[in-house]
């Protein structure tokens, strides 16, 4: 049992963080903003340049070999910058997609891209009724000429607009929430047939509506055995839910500090509002939804890329469940704590708590998350 | 003890009922429900509709366009017109500057306000709250300073709902810079159009444009403009302060917010299952409904003594009206956010005459989450949940 | 709508203040409760003279044709003084079932003896798996002879052993839980065949197991139409539900009455400890928790009579909802905000704490109710 | 960061398995799962099994009977022992007054106390509370004057657990009434059989004995029972609290509470179905078992860090091990008492040598009520909740 960083790690947090302080004051982050797919080309070739978008894959593919707790670390500091980059799409999802499932030429061929920043990647995989069930996938996917066509729409795509590159789940065969018959497929996303609408969402970040019309895909560029693509979702989307953990940490973390720091200084009826004992005893409570959280965000991460997926799956859901809940907790409260300054769009409390809910609301809700845990016949071992 | 309502108030129940179906326009409705703002032109659009017929100042003095409504007629009356569900009206000149002046102001005044204010010919905005003063009202430092017939005002006013659309603010200055706090404080009403009077759009979390700050560099006041006497103001804010409470749960506009959250949940789904097909779901809908049906008792309650009690001071324990009247507003609209879902993410951009097309998922889903994010507002307005704390710590349980 | 008592209620209510507060003072109370049935024979006699024990039967049955508000402010007045006596099992509960199944003759013959206080009743109901489910009956009642003869089990029996006479519920067809087939029949506590092990409760008062072995019963004693006893059972159980919230309502008043005069007279740190904030604002949460189970027992009561089943389910299930969080939030800060001498038997606080627990477990728990009003598609009409 | 025990730490915890598998008296455990309390004789023979093997006093030093464990070593045994589910050690001699003696104790006390309390030959009790002081626990008026070589005590203490197996208590006394609040405070050890010593039970909500009442009138006590020096008991006494929050959160007896209300839910039937199979059940204790899982985390945490700290120096941090800790224990106690229902109400009398007959319904119910009842203690107990958010907010946030 060990919580100490190592000599690497360390090195990686500070570097994150050092990019997070120099890049991503409150005025540099509405400059980033403004860019042209809302986040900054810029900051972004100084992730390829940290290594940071090489990280989790092999040293054999051109990584550094990096685990999620490294990618928690990232995340994590991610979130105290509220990143506008697609760090998440493309590396977390659309990296993890090509570890578990890609073969080793494509590992070869698309990693390196990745890494360098050259090409972004997004996962268009939910769909307008899939909710929380990454098993849920409508579009089709049908042989042809030995590779495939694709039809369908894919929905809430993260990064969906800025990226270069989509990975596509569709069906190959059985019904709409079959585990089975689920493919992956790489395409352009400016190929024939492909149709973007790309949108903000509440946190600033970016995501897109896509529509594939009979949009052909090269053997090469299927992913995995087509059909069984479903494992390789489960645990990219396991891997990614524990790194949407460590993101909402570090935005909690920092809705707790501001928060903490409004009380010291902020002063009512003549004394600072920290004195009084109400709003003393709300921001211990936040300091322990935090510390729950980041609690079990370490349990998760620790356990993401173990084998025994009944292990993984609900040490995963624990997480996404305390996480879900904390969010809601520290965030109504930082707001609340912070009083009408906290309701304007000028402060940048707020917009932690909005990047949290959006956060939230990925892979399932604290009641989803709970369910599951209840239906495995709970948590303890 | 009856809970029921006598045959005269359930007469008056359908009468509003009736007008409501007939008199509501279809397209402010349709925005009401679908959880937009209403627009300038469709607050004075049904304002007028209600003046015309003799409901807008329902709760004012006969001679001045109310109606001898009893309290439980005025009540039956907000809930329905919540329920529709209509706008409410604009707060600042019907239920704040207007009583205040019929209570306190002169004649002239009189005439001269209170008609306009009725058909919303002129829209008032509030000028309380100053930066950094939060809860502590009476530490605002805008000063007034009599020059001849005019008091020349000077400071910042912030919060302003609604300033971007005022023709008319009423404030809080000081008069009295040597008196103690809440003395030295007077009334005034301000002409939006004078010189020296800049409004500053506040953007909220949700994106909206609901407050402003005003600013004051040498505004020309005539002295006709002060209400009641000077240095009193504090009397008067007080008396408004007590005014507001008036209705301050909202209970029907929340029940209006339950319909629309089951009515939401039947029509989504989560694969072939519908959203309110799921016991959790449901029961945690049912909750709010218990807690609301037990605060809708106490605001009966309270609304049952109220006819007892001195006009403008309070029940203490309406106080409750307002911790759990908030907690339920917000509580409603974060079990709006568990529907939505993941479509509860995208953004959603108001433009010039109503809204963009929806980026994503269900058209109604763009208003989900600026919801939530802007409720939490009503347990900070109006003095804030823990303030009430406060207050009944002292008032009721004498702590 | 008028939430004015009339003169006749207020007298009432005040008559019964009086009696609790002559002869409920903790000291007494210690007294009565060493009496041979735990309780005050005394004080019984007294219920009688007030007319309390005929409150609920007709005028033409020899009652006050007290209804669900008069039942409520009783029940509220004995939940201050926190009586031991069996006004709920013998009034509210057979009371009301002979009210509700009994025949002209049978109300004539019964209702005087519990109006003076002759006989005490109880209602043995419940089975080992009932739980909650008033349709639960599995004791069997076999037609022989023009009468019948009952066998079972019947647990948690409220004034099971100081009663003379018990209201038994038993299936005369159908299965454990089906709404037809139950029959109610009066038997004397002493009949042979009737066995009965009583014990106290938590909360000091008492209830009882009791067997029933061929016990005869004559035709005269069935109450009501044999096999259609369910919604004779149903509306009494709702009525003793809602006057139940209303003891509790009684309780929690005390719980907050005293906690408050314990902050305002209690010193530590050389002030009152009424003057901390976190203390302040935790009374008056405990104050917003007995209001809003006040209002809903109110509106419960107003509808505990109603014709129309659906609403008076609600209500009902809506009041015994929120009472019972109500219970758990308030009970558990009035232990914590006394702090140690909170948790000693020489308190009466504790001892309100542990009755009010007892009614959130009698007739369902919030969970229980919250589910039932979920199911009936919510509460809102 | 690697959240796995070494392999030794692995080698460990599974000797510490089979030895309590081995070593723990069937009918002692059997008594700790069905939740009554263990009894004097309970406890002697547990503490002896344990220091016959070498692990009842594990954390002291190695000359006193200690064992050098690692501080997760600790964490491990505390833990395997709590699940087991074993009595946990009487605090009183090997957590409380054994480390003061060792640390601040003459060689002449080591020897006298030390090793009887290891293998509870002599049973302590603390003399710390008095009455009306509450958390505020230097305001302490029980006096000790020196006469000679005897201090004369006289004053009362209270909430002083077990006192009535007690052979000795450990006693907070005042030595100089002149010196401000911390100071004049002595640290004394005194024989329970001594002339003048009273002790009077106090009976909790739940029906049992715990605690009592300790009168002190006139009790001659030699001096050299005195530890440390005169006056600087509070130093002593803060030692000793910081000490106590060593598995505060007492997280392996929650667990173990867990693992018995899955066993109750399942073998309890709502007539035909098990309550287990109920779904809102199973994500209530889904929900504790997470909030669980999360403060183990945060355990292992401060443990982790803690052999980096100075000893007796805790970290403030570990306030969250008791707020939380408590409220689980607290939590997964109110969780029984929704599974017993209706069969909590009934109440069973202890009875000289263990329990009646259980009333009614199933065996086990009748210590789930007075479990829930005495449990709100833990989050009193010990500097309350309440308390431990002033220290967060002080020591941690710099409110």
């Amino acid at each position: 049992m060990d919580f100490e960083l190592s000599e690497e790690q360390r090195m990686l947090k500070d570097s994150v963080d050092r990019l997070m302080a120099d890049e991503y004051d409150f005025d540099q982050r509405k400059k980033h903003l403004k860019g042209p797919h809302g986040f900054s080309d810029g900051v972004w070739s100084q992730f390829a340049e940290l290594g940071l978008l090489a990280l989790p894959f092999s040293e054999a593919d051109g990584g550094f070999g990096g685990g999620p707790i490294e990618t928690m670390l990232v995340m994590e500091s991610l979130g105290h910058g509220l990143s506008l980059e697609p760090y998440f799409a493309s590396v977390v999802l659309c990296g993890g997609l090509l570890r578990h499932a890609g073969s080793p030429e494509q590992r070869a061929h698309w990693a390196p891209q990745i890494a360098s920043g050259e090409k972004k990647f997004a996962f268009a995989h939910a769909e307008r009724h899939s909710r929380y069930d990454i098993g849920h996938v409508e579009t089709k996917a049908v042989a042809q000429d030995g590779g495939y066509v694709l039809n369908g729409e894919k929905s809430l795509v993260l990064n969906g607009d800025a990226a270069d590159m989509l990975i596509v789940s569709a069906r190959v065969s059985g019904g709409a929430r079959d585990r089975d018959g689920i493919g992956l497929f790489i395409v352009d996303a400016r190929a024939p047939g492909v149709t973007r609408r790309g949108y903000a969402l509440q946190d600033d970040r970016r995501a897109a509506e896509i529509t594939l019309h009979n949009v052909k895909v090269d053997a090469q560029h299927v992913l995995g055995a087509p059909g069984k693509a479903f494992d390789a979702i489960e645990r990219t989307m396991g891997e990614a839910i524990v790194a949407a953990c460590a993101e909402a940490v570090g935005c909690m973390d920092e809705m707790h500090k501001q928060t903490v720091e409004y009380l010291k200084t902020r002063k009512q009826f003549g004394v600072t509002i920290g004195s009084f004992q109400a709003l003393q005893h709300r921001a211990v409570e936040m300091f322990v939804a935090l510390e729950q959280a980041r609690s079990i965000t370490m349990y998760a991460t620790m356990l993401a890329a173990s084998d025994d997926a009944e292990e993984r799956r609900r040490a995963i859901s624990a997480a996404k469940a305390q996480v879900g809940r904390s969010i809601r907790f520290v965030g109504q409260q930082a707001i609340q704590l912070h009083g009408g300054v906290g309701m304007t769009h000028e402060l940048k409390v707020g917009h932690y708590f909005k990047r949290a809910t959006v956060i939230d609301m990925f892979g399932g809700d604290a009641d989803y998350h709970l369910a599951k845990i209840a239906d495995a016949g709970g948590l303890a071992s | 003890m009856d809970l029921n309502f006598t045959p005269d108030e359930i007469a008056f129940r359908d009468e509003v009922r009736a007008f409501l179906k007939d008199h509501l326009p279809a397209d402010i409705r349709e925005k009401m429900i679908e959880g937009h703002h209403p627009s300038k032109d469709d607050m004075v659009r049904w304002t007028r509709i209600l003046n015309k017929k003799g409901w807008a100042v329902s709760h004012w003095p006969k001679e001045w366009g109310g109606t001898g409504w009893s309290p439980v007629k005025q009540y039956i009356f907000q809930e329905e017109t919540m329920a529709a569900p209509a706008p409410q009206l604009l707060p600042f000149g019907v239920s704040m500057v207007g009583p205040v002046i019929y209570t306190f102001g002169n004649e002239a005044q009189k005439k001269r306000y209170l008609p306009a204010i009725a058909n919303l010919d002129e829209w008032w905005c509030q000028g309380f709250s100053e930066p950094g003063a939060g809860s502590d009202l009476a530490s605002l430092k805008t000063t007034a300073k009599r020059e001849g017939d005019h008091y020349i005002v000077n400071g910042q006013k912030t919060w302003t709902t609604l300033a971007q659309y005022a023709d008319w603010i009423f404030m809080l200055v000081r008069t009295d810079p040597a008196a103690k706090k809440q003395e030295g404080i007077s009334f005034l009403l301000i002409d939006m159009k004078t010189p020296g009077i800049t409004v500053r759009p506040i953007v909220t979390i949700d994106g909206g444009h609901e407050v402003n700050e005003v600013f004051f560099d040498d505004v020309r006041v005539p002295a006709e403009n002060l209400v009641g006497q000077e240095n009193k103001g504090w009397d008067y804010a007080k008396f408004l302060l007590g005014n507001e409470r008036v209705g301050i749960a909202r209970i029907g506009m929340t029940k209006e917010r339950i319909r629309r959250v089951k009515q939401l949940a039947a029509s989504e789904r989560d694969g072939e299952r519908r959203l309110i097909d799921d016991p959790r779901f449901r029961e945690k809908l049912a909750w709010i409904e218990v807690e609301l049906k037990a605060l809708e008792m106490t605001q009966m309650r309270v609304l049952a003594a109220e006819s007892k009690r001195e006009r403008g001071k309070p029940d203490p324990a309406s106080s409750i009206l307002k911790i759990k009247g908030s907690e339920l507003q917000q509580a409603i609209r974060e079990l709006a956010l568990d529907v939505a879902g993941p479509y509860a993410a995208p953004y959603r951009e108001e433009v010039e005459h109503g809204w963009n097309e929806p980026p994503a998922g269900p058209d109604w889903a763009s208003t989900i989450a600026p919801a939530y994010f802007n409720y939490r507002k009503v347990s900070i307005y109006g003095g804030s949940n823990e303030i009430q704390k406060n207050i009944i710590a002292k008032a009721v349980l004498g702590l």
